[in-house]
């Protein structure tokens, strides 16, 4: 097994950030206490959680009271549509959406179809994964309660165009959601800016841990909880505050924010090396997602004839961890539904690997995977009976 | 998720190739994944003497497809038509639930190149084939 | 402010053990890969949890694939009431429940007649707070798909005669939840041994952190996911593994299980102590809760004539953490939904104050709450035109 | 959650008890939490030279009653008659959201006892009461 360790795999997860562990440390074993607790060590662990809540509030240009923990980007994305969908089951039952979106939303939009009569529109993308605004307004119907579109997309990197699309919501009084979670860290996230009304974030894509997110609800949207019990979160989310991850996620957008000009930079020139490279040395190799409206660590190719999880493993061989497309797929073996969407073919999409970078890597990383690759990439050819 | 044996027949797969000329001659495409596998066998005095393949797909059928080349080359035709994808599984030291279908795979490639074969030499074939 | 500080509010919350938080720390900057991906750094973190979940399992008495990660004991409670309520509708629409619940029971409940069309009944409870098993026959009609009865209460302590009632639930058919949280680390939770079909346990009550939580669902139970997304946890709890907190439940339910034989006599001990003393020292005082058939380390009073949360007040400014009732209700003014249900005037029922003892505290700890409560109490009704 | 005066007055709350031959005497119950104050004023030459109270209820209903009992003693009984629940709050260097009725608490049971004190002096009682 090779000592040497490239992980280029940060969509799917990223190392918590040692300052922001020690954000949380003192939380777990030292102010423990209960945030709904009236005594001191109850008060301390309140201040914290409601500190936290203005940290992120003022980065996302929000209220303190607009701000709701959760378990996870996930769980988000769950409350956005399940929440809008049972509060406004009264006024219609449609909600447009993406068939580019994480299975957070994909999939329950499926079962809110399924089980609780709800009526979704897909709307089209393109090529490179692009939503057009003008479909949005089309799609909206007298019944539609809840338009969710994500701001980037985590397999291919395209970013989408939420602004625009949130001022069409905004003219046509419809609801808007967007899971930025692939956002987070890379791209500003004013809540007025992109006139959204809800938004899902994911803590442990910006370094902070597994098991946090948020979900910005604008005040006055209709949301049924879908996790009841005690009263926080305002009565939206119920559960005793995770107090040590609310602080850690806190200050991982904190740093995130402090750090977005130079490090958008500093990936965005290592993505293009790494981008051009593969393109250059590796035959019949193909950009996946926009070409320049992609986040800025996200390098995604299609590599003709060959299957994407033993590039992966060849890879993992070498010492590079990477990515077929989204984690929570792999180990499935039907084709990416993103790559589908955007008419890539079934077979072609097979091949998909995903490189995503973050904040240890270097250009040594690039290189060496730029050196290995179109190797792997040959090598596997060679035994494919679908290359030719 | 992957036993060494995979693994190491995933990174150094044996007998890859195509035989020309070959005696049998089987291509096989999984319906779960879209995986494809060629094989070719060369067979002499009722023996494998030869084989190759390609195979598209992930580490475990490209491992499975070696491993099967290295279990039937060499081999008596009978002893070959008996060999099932549980063995293939087996030899490799176990495959995670959702790649059981890539050794299925690679016997129904051998099955097919054996079918191959086995029409153009009726007198070889095995009763229960 | 007192620089003494004695923590009497476990069934609040527990600190992290410091076994626990060092069990965590490795999957947080070192091994922090998320367990979907299929390289090596995704499958390090698979192992772990899917280790942690056998630790889990084999201490419940359950198989691995029955044991469901969630974010927290109101995530779980949760899933089991909705999850069993949506798969089931086709089936029956009837929830038997009592009046003592948590309200992630409570509220789910309520939430699930108001918006889904569920009846509920709530079975009555004595004046110790306990359940009649015959009622819970009684109650079962043909539309029943649910009985979901705590453990332990949160408030008063009592021990529910669940096994009892799991075998009626298991004779007649109908699936069984109990939620215990309160339970976890103090008592045996053999699922086969409970005939329990669900089972709640929350990490922060048995010194792991706030923020994770355990489903036992058994195997063939219908369940239809209320938090959809990736296929994690069999596909019936969407998002990203919270791998550290994962490994630290198990690590502390392992640990709990280690010491409860020895801890349990502890706890009762000091527990007995602080009953007799409670009782012999302030006039007007009364045990609530069932006096021998309650939690090991709770001890919970009325105190005729006064406000529990002012007690509360004057005992956390002595440097005592202490509630008034469950801390989700903290801060609410209304007297205690299990009190009122257990036949208490709901001018008594305010004078509430909960004791829960842990692992750090000493004989020391029960001896300066037994000096200076009785002049708290004192000195409250000195000024209260409601003693007399 | 609650401010240093509150705890202050929490702690040593002044004023405590009963006027046996009170000028005015008021009793209220919330009907948000069953708290309960009662008050006692003696009255002399327009002004409020003694004031006493029982208060049942949390902290911060304990401490509306202290500080109220503060500011109205040795004020003439115009000028507390005025006395509202904001400026007992305020006094109080503010409370909790949740806690707002604990200082309402408070300036309805004074308001009960001016009333009393004024069915008896009705040549006393302000204009605007
Ligand atoms: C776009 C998108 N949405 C939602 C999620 C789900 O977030 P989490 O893993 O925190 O549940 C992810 C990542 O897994 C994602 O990439
Ligand atoms: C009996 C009971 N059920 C459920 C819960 C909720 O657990 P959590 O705080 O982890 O959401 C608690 C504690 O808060 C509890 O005591």
């Amino acid at each position: 097994m090779a000592s040497r360790f490239i992980y280029l795999d940060h969509a799917a997860t990223t190392p918590v950030d040692p300052r922001v562990v020690e954000a949380m440390l003192p939380y777990f074993e030292e102010k423990f206490g209960n945030p709904s607790s009236i005594h001191r060590a109850g008060g301390e662990a309140r201040a914290a959680v409601e500190k936290a809540r203005q940290t992120v509030a003022e980065l996302l240009g929000a209220k303190p009271s607009e701000i709701i923990f959760t378990s996870c980007g996930t769980e988000s994305d769950n409350l956005a549509l399940r929440g809008v969908a049972f509060a406004l089951k009264g006024r219609g039952n449609h909600i447009i959406t993406t068939p580019i979106e994480h299975h957070a939303i994909g999939h329950t939009c499926e079962q809110l179809a399924k089980e609780f009569g709800m009526e979704i529109t897909y709307l089209p993308v393109d090529s490179f994964g692009l939503v057009d605004p003008d479909d949005v307004a089309r799609a909206i119907t007298e019944r539609t309660v809840l338009i969710s579109i994500m701001y980037a997309n985590n397999e291919v990197g395209t970013i989408e165009p939420i602004a625009e699309i949130g001022k069409i919501a905004r003219e046509k009084g419809i609801l808007f959601h967007t899971d930025a979670v692939q956002a987070g860290g890379h791209l500003p996230l004013n809540v007025d800016k992109l006139h959204v009304d809800l938004l899902s974030l994911s803590g442990h894509k910006f370094y902070a841990p597994k098991g946090v997110g948020i979900l910005y609800v604008r005040e006055g949207t209709p949301l049924l909880p879908i996790q009841t019990g005690g009263g926080q979160e305002r009565h939206l989310r119920a559960g005793t505050e995770n107090v040590p991850y609310i602080v850690g996620l806190a200050k991982a957008l904190q740093l995130a924010y402090e750090e977005m000009e130079s490090e958008v930079a500093r990936l965005r020139s290592l993505r293009d090396r790494l981008i051009q490279g593969v393109l250059e040395r590796i035959p019949d190799a193909q950009l996946t997602g926009h070409p320049t409206q992609r986040l800025p660590n996200n390098a995604s190719f299609v590599f003709k004839g060959i299957d994407g999880e033993a590039i992966l493993m060849q890879l993992d061989l070498a010492g590079v961890a990477a990515s077929t497309g989204s984690a929570c797929s792999s180990g499935e073996s039907t084709p990416s539904h993103v790559l589908l969407a955007m008419g890539i073919d079934p077979l072609l999409a097979r091949s998909s690997l995903r490189l995503t970078l973050g904040r240890r890597n270097t250009s040594e990383d690039v290189e060496f995977v730029l050196a290995i690759l179109p190797q792997i990439v040959e090598k596997l050819r060679a035994i494919s009976p679908a290359y030719t | 998720m992957y036993s060494n044996i995979v693994i190491e027949h995933f990174t150094n797969p044996r007998n890859v190739g195509v035989i020309e000329d070959a005696d049998g001659y089987g291509k096989v495409e999984s319906s779960v994944c879209g995986d494809m596998m060629e094989l070719y066998i060369k067979v002499r005095d009722g023996k494998i003497v030869d084989v190759k393949y390609r195979t598209f797909g992930c580490a475990a059928a490209i491992a499975s497809s070696s491993i099967a080349s290295e279990m039937i080359k060499g081999q008596p035709i009978e002893v070959v038509a008996e060999l099932s994808d549980e063995k293939i599984t087996e030899a490799l030291g176990g495959l995670p639930e959702a790649k059981i279908h890539c050794s299925i795979l690679a016997a129904s490639a051998l099955r097919a190149a054996l079918e191959d074969y086995f029409s153009k030499h009726p007198e070889e074939r095995p009763e229960d084939f």
